[in-house]
């Protein structure tokens, strides 16, 4: 799907509630109103900035891909910018998250580093994980992000334990679980949202409903018609809402992230999306539907709904949301050079951080 | 008749022949078919990926989707369910998309179908073969690279294959869907794109026999899978220095066949064995210990054994590219032993 | 707990959901119609023997355990006798159960031969694992019992994919899969009750919940108040049983069978129990309490209750019951003879049965 | 000030120490206080079982549940958990309770645990000890009898410590608990309640050094956990014969002592390796495969693994004692290459 077909939010959208109802019955509490006093300049301007740089380097790591200069598995985020960007508005780097297979935008909102984490999915020395990790283990523990995850669920366990330490800690810290609607029918999501649940722990559990696991769909893969209804059976509050909104994400991520910092315990949020491209790159995506709302939701762009809202609500203006894009355009391909700068990684460097001493 | 085949294509058409054969033989997996559910696609019977290397590709169409399962991401639910396939009577063939996935599933393997049969005193059989894939060398990192296959070859109960030529592939598979047994065959990514003669009939290779690829006097190099190239390579380069090469491909790494290498030891004195997997406890180390132990007597020399080094396997190209048993590495360790024969 | 202290089902349990009420906040579908027309005196008949089969096997198990002459870990029955005897009383030969540690009860009901099992917790070359098994993998496949299972969980995977057989075999058998509450905690609970749905499988999903695993409490380890509304996250009914009640486990199997057998799907039905006796024998149990109604669950016996309502209801006379249970004493002391005269196994059988030829 | 001590409290005094000295240690894992929630038990502070053995008896009621967590029946869950609360700061020792369990969480150790740091390019640090529970002998049959530590070993990134005495099992573990890596600390169940003389003050022993428990001359005996009785009695025996043994406790299955067994095989000549494991791709044929290769020149003979046969572990008393390696095993094995030496 080229990019300039892409449109803000058809008005079917505009009202949660009801297209929801069309994707599939919706039974559980769904987030419509967006608090507009809740949004500053500042925080629209930093929410739209790192959606424009996860856009980015999305569109980079595209072509740099498809021209052979970064190699391996590449799984794009483009398309889900509001998510990580609404939730990550929330948190300082002594929150943690966990990330997944598809995990370039959650770093990015995070706060990573954009010349590390180029430099990482280039496999170059400069990388964050010095070119030993690529784009499915691009971490910064010091930003707060315990990694991207190449095993589907693999980060439920390494969230659930981070809460339990900022639990035992009595910090106040809270860790946001990324994770899709495929990885929702893992077992591991069975044990960690009740372990959390019994423990109360300051966790918030973000999936990302996109409709597909790889060519899988989710209304095939899961008994449950919604991934939210699920925490019912953890005695767990869970909400749906539009992934396509970043207004609605970052107020429903707000009122969970605040009741985890007050002790109140966990909470499950799905946000309902869709990828802009294929799985992974080389998904010649068949099993998309060519029309209906499936294609309306995959038209959606997240970075116009966003631009259209801060507008109309006297947020920004145009020039500054152009601004904020011409920018942060520079900014990743200053990125690209710095990665294909710098060196491969050292022979020497297969043997170390094996083990720390 | 036979032909050129690529070692997709030689494992597709086993899988064909088998659920031809048998309407038992049930394959289960993630997207082996895909798209499962999406209107447009059902409507034309079509699937989507055919596997995420398109191995299974086609057989969805032809057997449909009672016998060609699109599972949901719950690998021990998937894996342990065709336990149960197997236990009832079915043979099903579930697919572990990546070996490195293990560690989501392992019970069913180690806990549950290597060990039922013993358990209840011989009254089960549990006839069923994982697919699954090992090997480095396209930068899928430490996660989506490694190479399990010396992790089943320690479990009691577990039979495991791995198929270095389209040729082995098929019949390999074919044996291993026809076994009463657990079989794992682990198929390295690697080798998919690779070429062979693949004769279009039914046939089958018995588990349990190791292949000479190359007949030689003086060294013998045992290699697992794709390494068997790295050790037909060397044996063309150490030629030229009239050192005489006896390459033997393993095929089965459990049970692996020590007769056949035995024997070649007693002929050559000499042996290196070639293995992806990390370096300790691995079929290389296994072998080495039980040919001292077998055939002490004729060595001429320490047996050498080329593993991949003791470290996860590292993202970038070139680390990547170092972190395999190459020729190179191959030839370092020769020295050691053949060193006398050199002319 | 001494066994002349039993009771028949106080007043406070005879209408199920107060007693739930009491015990945890119920929220689902229970079932308290007890159909008596349902039971025929054949049945009765059939399940009373089972009910004694399973106490007398148990009550010399835990003999011969003090005794020395059982080894292992031994994980007794008594006190759930109405479960396994309930919900076998619906299954033939070739529908088929799996079963767990404490699996002597399921075994027997489901057909086992007495001798052959008594042989192998012994240890016996006779033994139906010709005692390399032990009384943790009592199997016998031709009976349908897929084994016992030293795996907590491992019996939900084995189910399903017996499950999925007969749908594909299509002949109308079920698979009934017995487990504890606290194998509801694990993943392979989740990832197979998500399947058994999307794929409307003929199987029973049939919860034994006593209250704890090991010595760890099921409201503590659970988030949900029950095991039943769990059901709901799959699209599944789920239903809470008086566990110590065989009618009301009988009528509530019965009719999750049918629906299983009709191709209309799964079901999942917990039944609250009680051990009779520890975890395993040698546990001192300092975790049970001594009062309230937990208390009252412990000294109620299914067999008790059950005798009371055939005899109320004119279905068998005190003496028929009796006899039953003078018989099932004969017959379980003529299993343990036949276990005490069975040989050791050979010494080669200890390299047999690897692999099949 | 030492005195005699039970094996079990030697560890239950390690971890005592260790939680004493650093509050980031803490324990998780099924029943290791057990009791939770039980109000009458809260009300005195009191745990129920203190694990399954009584391991980590007291540590509650001395640390409170916060430190040591009963965690629901979710191996998947608190293993990975303990990988999350290690990599962000914690000292986790989360207890499998028996290794055959590992069927249930071996993603947080190969997937997670073992892979974090190096895929990181060294910015994870997992300071994480595992507890758990290997070995047959008490008729616990093939899925909670098994020694797979061999199988941990495999995998780089992982330390693996078998103690075999109660000196040796508390020294470890302080150290196990103060490395930054993650140490798999396997203890064998029937060594709990052996006797042997543990220091009261906090002590540790280096990971990585075998020790050698008895010095000799002609045959090296190297042995893995409780193996080492079988090894000194093997000692005893042949000493009649004028053989004198020497005997090392390997104490670290990985990274293994090279140095000290190749000098002692250097010395020698002769080595048997005992180990309770399955016979394939375990810690025994690694070893033999390793000083094959290192002091080829200085054997006498061939080295000898004396391991568990390749079967589950069966649960009749009479077949249980057939599959673990004893005394006639080994001497038998011994007569192969030491006839020789006996006057
Ligand atoms: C444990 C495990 N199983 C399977 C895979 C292969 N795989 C990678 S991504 C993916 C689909 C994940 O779907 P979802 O969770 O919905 O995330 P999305 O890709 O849609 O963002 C699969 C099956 C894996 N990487 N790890
Ligand atoms: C995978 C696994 N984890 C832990 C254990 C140890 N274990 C044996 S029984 C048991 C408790 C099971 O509780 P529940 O499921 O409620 O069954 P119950 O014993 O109450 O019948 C535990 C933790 C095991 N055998 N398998
Ligand atoms: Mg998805
Ligand atoms: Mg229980």
């Amino acid at each position: 799907m080229a990019k300039e077909e892409n449109k803000a939010m058809p008005e079917s959208m505009k009202d949660v509630e009801a297209s929801f109802k069309e994707l599939v019955d919706l039974d559980v509490k769904t987030s419509t109103e967006t608090r507009v006093e809740d949004l500053t300049k500042d925080a629209s301007t930093s929410m739209y900035k790192n959606m424009e740089n996860i856009r980015n380097f999305e569109e980079n790591a595209k072509r740099y891909f498809a021209a052979g200069e970064i190699p391996g598995f590449v799984h794009l985020y483009a398309g889900e910018e509001a998510i990580a960007a609404g939730v990550c508005a929330h948190l300082s780097d002594d929150d943690f998250i966990t990330s997944t297979h598809r995990g370039h935008g959650h770093c990015v909102a995070k706060g990573g580093d954009l010349n590390g984490m180029m430099a990482e999915i280039f496999g170059r020395s400069d990388g964050l994980g010095k070119g030993k990790g690529g784009s499915m283990h691009i971490a910064d523990i010091d930003k707060g992000i315990l990694g991207a995850n190449g095993m589907v669920g693999g980060g439920f366990g390494l969230a659930t334990g981070a809460a339990m330490r900022n639990k035992y800690k009595k910090n106040g810290k809270v860790v946001v679980c990324f994770f899709g609607d495929g990885a929702a029918n893992e077992g591991v999501f069975h044990e960690c949202l009740n372990m959390a649940a019994i423990w109360d722990l300051p966790i918030i559990f973000v999936n990302e409903n996109n409709f597909y696991a790889e060519a899988t769909p989710q209304w095939y893969a899961s008994a449950s018609n919604t991934i939210a209804e699920r925490a019912a059976a953890y005695s767990m509050p869970g909400v749906r809402v539009n992934g396509k909104d970043i207004v609605a994400v970052h107020d429903i991520a707000g009122k969970a992230i605040e009741r985890a910092r007050n002790g109140e315990g966990p909470t499950l949020i799905e946000c309902v999306t869709y990828r802009m491209y294929g799985h992974f790159e080389g998904d010649e995506q068949s099993y998309k539907a060519q029309s209906g709302e499936e294609k309306e939701w995959a038209e959606v762009d997240p970075l116009d709904v966003f631009r259209e809202y801060t507008i109309e609500n006297g947020l920004m203006t145009e020039e500054e949301l152009d601004e904020i894009r011409e920018q942060s355009k520079k900014d990743i391909e200053a990125a690209v050079s710095y990665a294909k700068e710098s060196p491969e990684p050292s022979p020497e460097s297969l043997y170390k951080d094996v083990f720390a001493d | 008749m036979s032909n050129d085949k690529l070692f997709m294509n030689a494992i597709n058409e086993a899988l064909d022949q088998a659920m031809e054969k048998d309407e038992n033989v049930i394959l289960l997996g993630e997207d082996i078919a895909g798209g499962a559910d999406v209107s447009h696609l059902e409507e034309e019977n079509k699937e989507s990926w055919g596997g995420v290397f398109g191995v299974t590709a086609g057989l969805m169409p032809k057997y449909g989707r009672e016998r060609v399962i699109d599972t949901p991401l719950s690998e021990m639910g998937y894996m342990s369910s065709a336990v149960g396939m197997a236990a009832t009577g079915l043979r099903p063939v579930p697919e572990l998309m990546f070996n490195d996935f293990i560690g989501f599933s392992f019970d069913a393997i180690l806990g549950q179908a290597s060990k039922m049969r013993y358990m209840f005193g011989g009254k089960a059989k549990i006839p069923m073969t994982v697919r699954t894939m090992h090997g480095a060398g396209v930068n899928a990192a430490a996660q989506h690279s490694g190479s399990y296959y010396g992790i089943f070859g320690s479990i009691p109960g577990v039979k495991v294959v791995v198929p270095a030529t389209p040729y082995d592939a098929k019949g390999l598979m074919l044996s291993a869907i026809e076994e009463d047994n657990v079989v794992i065959f682990s198929e390295d990514k690697t080798l998919y794109g690779s070429k062979g003669d693949v004769p279009d009939d039914y046939y089958t290779i018995p588990i349990g026999e190791a292949d000479v690829k190359r007949e030689g006097e003086h060294l013998t190099i045992v290699t697992i899978g794709k390494m068997l190239f790295v050790g037909l390579d060397v044996a063309e380069t150490l030629e030229k220095d009239n050192v005489s090469v006896e390459v033997i491909d393993l095929r089965t790494v459990a049970p692996w066949d020590q007769e056949t290498v035995i024997q070649s030891v007693k002929k050559t004195g000499r042996l290196i064995v070639i293995d992806e997997a990390n370096p300790h406890n691995n079929t290389a180390t296994d072998i080495a210990s039980v040919v001292t132990d077998r055939a002490f007597d004729y060595l001429d020399g320490p047996i050498k054994c080329v593993c991949a080094p003791n470290t996860p396997v590292p993202f970038a190209t070139n680390l990547e590219q170092l972190y395999i048993p190459n020729k190179e590495k191959v030839l370092n360790e020769a020295d050691e032993i053949i060193f006398d024969l050199k002319a």
